[in-house]
């Protein structure tokens, strides 16, 4: 399945991009995504904290992923 | 009544006026961008946002304190893209019946847009580089 | 800095500007004349002061405030005479640094000011009638 | 001596003056003003709470007036 990451602030800068597209496995989740998304960072995200969001929802537990998602790792906000 | 705006551009405040005759209190906050981050000196602060998230967050919110609160209206503009120094980025203006609710709606507000609508500073440096400001508060 | 005045007629709010590279927070309040005291209908407000200590003890609140809270500024201005349904009588603006102080400021310079600067209501009735509003808070 | 007694809002209406001027004996103090006002008032004082001020400033404790004192007493303030 098809996941849409978005990506802000730290995320961006650490990765370079504003939005990636990645080939998932059925049942993946938040949490493995994660994983991937730090690893491709490189370290760069090591001790940023980042809340996850699917399809514009704020996750306050690891979700289960569906085909076309939209996802963003989001580092801590700093509106105003 | 709620009105939220994400906007490019200059923000121009929500009118004042004298028609009301039940609110007692109005008051108007505007933040403005300061010429340190964290120390370092910076020539403006560009602003992103999640586009759709940040607004409907932000309008989430803006309800949340109009219930929280004894409070009529709560107007809210946000300022996304480069924003110069002493230039405001966010403009809130606050009608209540009463100026201790007005305060502490207020208060709360911007506390609460700080924790979770997600917005996000970039510094831009006086030799052009732009860096993620790490401010976390 | 701080500017105080106890003026008659319509209250003009200072001036908003972006020549300021230090402070991060603009906070202003209007105190605005609403159409009960006391669950009694009112046409207007008449504002009485004790002329020569009022604004004397206005300044040197604002000039406690300063002292006490982080800002950098304190303009305010008290309208007296009658003063109409949904018009502004207390017209307060600070600028801080920071939001939080402003805010804290600016509920303390409100709460103090209506707690021993010598200004006075009178409550004008629809029949015409004029009484002090025994309005403690 | 001449003591000026300003009156404000709840003392004013009561009185029905702006200002009176008293003859006072040599070591009159706040407090026996005070009294002389409230019986002016003719109990339209009772149960309001009047602060002093002397020349503009306020009082914390009982003093002693001089020739040409201006004192007002205060009632519960209502700026804002």
């Amino acid at each position: 399945m098809k996941i849409k990451v978005k990506c802000f602030s730290q995320v961006k800068y650490a990765l370079g991009e504003n939005e990636i597209i990645l080939e998932m496995e059925t049942g993946s989740t938040t949490l493995g995504l994660e994983k991937i998304i730090r690893e491709k960072a490189d370290g760069k995200l090591d001790g940023v904290s980042l809340r996850v969001a699917v399809n514009q929802q704020y996750q306050s537990e690891e979700t289960i992923l569906t085909d076309g998602d939209e996802v963003a790792f989001i580092p801590p906000v700093q509106g105003g | 009544m709620v009105i939220v705006e994400i906007i490019n551009g200059p923000i121009v405040p929500f009118p004042s006026n004298d028609d009301r005759n039940q609110d007692g209190a109005e008051l108007v906050f505007n933040g403005r961008v300061r010429d340190t981050e964290h120390g370092h000196k910076i020539i403006a602060l560009e602003y992103e946002q999640y586009e759709g998230m940040a607004e409907a967050e932000l309008t989430t919110l803006a309800e949340d304190t109009c219930k929280k609160f004894p409070i009529n209206d709560l107007f809210c503009k946000h300022r996304m893209g480069r924003v110069g120094i002493g230039e405001t980025s966010l403009h809130v203006s606050i009608w209540a019946k009463h100026r201790k609710q007005a305060i502490e709606a207020m208060d709360w507000f911007i506390f609460e847009l700080k924790k979770r609508v997600p917005i996000w500073k970039w510094a831009i440096h006086p030799d052009g580089t732009k860096v993620p400001s790490e401010c976390t508060h």
